[in-house]
């Protein structure tokens, strides 16, 4: 027997399973007409999914469909291997997600090094990073930050759920040396701060890629 | 090769791997380094302590200890790996050397500048692990594999008035139309009319008069243009004939024409 | 709170969702696990999808899911635009009007230009313009008329309304002036086509999401 479904929770759930892009409530409202409560479908359509072998889930402004994590062990494609990052290219998307936005400079000065010229390139290539604007300080410098295709890329509901970003900013791990030196004023290089054992901030990443 | 992909963050690690602690690897691998924090930050790790308890000296000694092998080894090093093996020297023999408090910055300062360095390139190292190791879209977590596609089916309204129609099929026989070339009449004085006119005026002119008084008072640019040009060769005829004398102070200076006197017999 | 799902269930529902084609049982099989019944956890999909926006549908003997039939209409978005007819589009649409019917070659005859297979089918999809026939002359050219449509929408009660040669010299529209002042500007020996360019129906949230 048919069961009678919200038309609006349907009409929500055709439109986002047929599009081949992640949305946004604007866009889907375009789909499925003005008078449907998007945000509404949306939640029920979020708590209808949960559980099963296929979620609904909302990285930064967009919302899709996902398979569940947990069953990454039946899908996992070993061939979207071969394009594995350069290290260089792993560690200044690193310094973009948790600085952003930030210059060339800025990502040059942590890493100590210069940025060869691929390695921006390729992360704007992979869609996770644009260039945001420009520093107003002198030579105008262009700033980096991340995009909403890095979020749903990395299962990541918003930049605030980047995996050890509390801990990292309770540390003073995001200042600037100079800021940094300034609270340490008076530690020598040697003594120990009393902040938390970096085994600690590990544990929180097994929880959330669950 | 081998320390560099130890260093090389697999997808599934959650953290970087202990780097072996292997130093003739470490002497033989030179170009897997990122520049020399990436070298200075490896060989920290091989203290096997937090980074905020590393010993700088002994760092120090561990990274000079490396160029020298490598510089015995006759290995190319990049200038950027010399220019910090002097200043990890200098700052060593700082640290060794009795205080000094005119020093400014103390080498404390810079030791500990050092250690932030790594510090702040050792959890952004973490951290890019860590995002790399995450369930990732298109590796461990799908979306729609074939998805019907969402279509903006654009329809056009063609806009077209009924001016622009008519106009158009004008203009398309107008183009069309038979096409006949007719020469204008334009004002002229010809020689023959301009010869009889000064000859008419020159009796009144007994002093030097400018040519222009020889034109037509009203008339049009066009015919007057016309007009002195006949009437300039009509004076040089008549001059010819010994009727006239012509006069001129400069280039381009005003024409100046006067009656022979008695040559009108 | 969280419903537990049956693992059966769930790994099919993932396989079949992030699959690029319909698949056999045997092909889900292969994904998860020689164990799992497989035409159980269908038969349990295909109840639970009844009525929803997405449908577990059986074709001869692969699976797949997609969008409810009844939505289609959803995932077409019409959106109208209008677009300035081009001058050779409005000078055959004249050509036609006034010496109905006539074939491409005599339109062609009377513009001194040929015309492109673009402009003629912009016509007939504006709807002002129909074929009428073949001409009984060798070659027998398909030969073209203006429509009902043509009329009411330039407000013609018939043909006859349209003004005569004499009516357009009357009201200047002869003048050989006009033609040197603008009638040959842009007219080539032969026109592009008036057709909307490729690209223009594109997926919509491929542009948005940027």
């Amino acid at each position: 027997m048919m069961i009678e479904h919200d038309p609006a929770v349907r009409a929500v759930e055709a439109t986002l399973f047929a599009s081949e892009a992640p949305m946004t409530i604007e866009q889907i409202r375009a789909y499925v007409g003005e008078e449907v409560d998007v945000p509404g479908a949306l939640g029920k359509l979020e708590e209808h999914y949960q559980g099963r072998g296929v979620e609904l889930v909302k990285r930064g402004k967009t919302w899709h469909f996902q398979t569940a994590a947990d069953l990454a062990h039946l899908l996992r494609r070993e061939r979207e291997e071969s394009r594995k990052l350069s290290r260089a290219a792993v560690e200044t998307l690193a310094i973009i997600a948790y600085h952003e936005p930030v210059s060339r400079a800025e990502i040059e000065a942590i890493r100590g090094v210069q940025i060869s010229k691929g390695t921006l390139d390729v992360l704007m290539e992979a869609g996770w990073v644009r260039p945001a604007g420009r520093r107003e300080v002198p030579g105008r410098p262009l700033i980096y930050a991340t995009t909403g295709e890095f979020l749903t890329h990395f299962g990541l509901a918003s930049r605030r759920d980047l995996p050890g970003l509390s801990d990292l900013k309770a540390a003073g791990l995001l200042d600037p040396v100079d800021l940094a030196l300034e609270g340490l004023q008076g530690l020598s290089a040697v003594e120990s701060g009393d902040m938390p054992e970096e085994g600690e901030s590990e544990l929180e990443i097994g929880e959330e890629s669950a | 090769m081998g320390l560099d992909e130890d260093l090389e963050f697999e997808a599934g690690e959650s953290a970087p791997p202990e780097v072996a602690d292997d130093s003739e690897r470490l002497t033989i691998d030179i170009d897997g380094w990122e520049g020399p924090l990436d070298l200075l930050l490896t060989l920290a790790r091989t203290q096997k302590v937090d980074l905020r308890q590393i010993s700088i000296l002994q760092l120090v000694e561990q990274y000079l200890g490396f160029i020298e092998n490598a510089r015995a080894l006759k290995l190319e090093l990049a200038a950027d790996y010399l220019v910090m093996a002097a200043w990890l020297a200098y700052l060593k023999s700082a640290l060794l050397l009795p205080k000094d408090p005119e020093i400014d910055p103390s080498p404390e300062e810079l030791a500990l500048r050092l250690q932030l360095r790594l510090e702040r390139l050792n959890a952004m190292r973490e951290s890019g692990a860590r995002l790399m190791a995450r369930d990732r879209i298109g590796r461990d977590i799908f979306t729609r594999g074939a998805p019907e596609g969402l279509r903006v089916v654009r329809t056009t309204a063609w806009d077209c008035n009924f001016f622009e129609l008519i106009s158009a099929y004008g203009q398309i026989q107008a183009r069309n139309a038979p096409v006949m070339h007719v020469v204008k009449r334009r004002a002229v004085m010809t020689l023959e009319e301009a010869l009889d006119r000064v000859s008419a005026m020159l009796g009144h002119a007994l002093d030097w008069t400018q040519l222009e008084a020889f034109l037509p008072p009203d008339a049009e640019p066009a015919l007057r243009r016309s007009a002195l040009a006949s009437s300039f060769l009509a004076m040089l005829e008549l001059a010819k004939q010994g009727r006239v004398e012509l006069q001129q102070e400069a280039n381009f200076g005003p024409l100046m024409v006067k009656s022979r006197a008695g040559a009108k017999a």
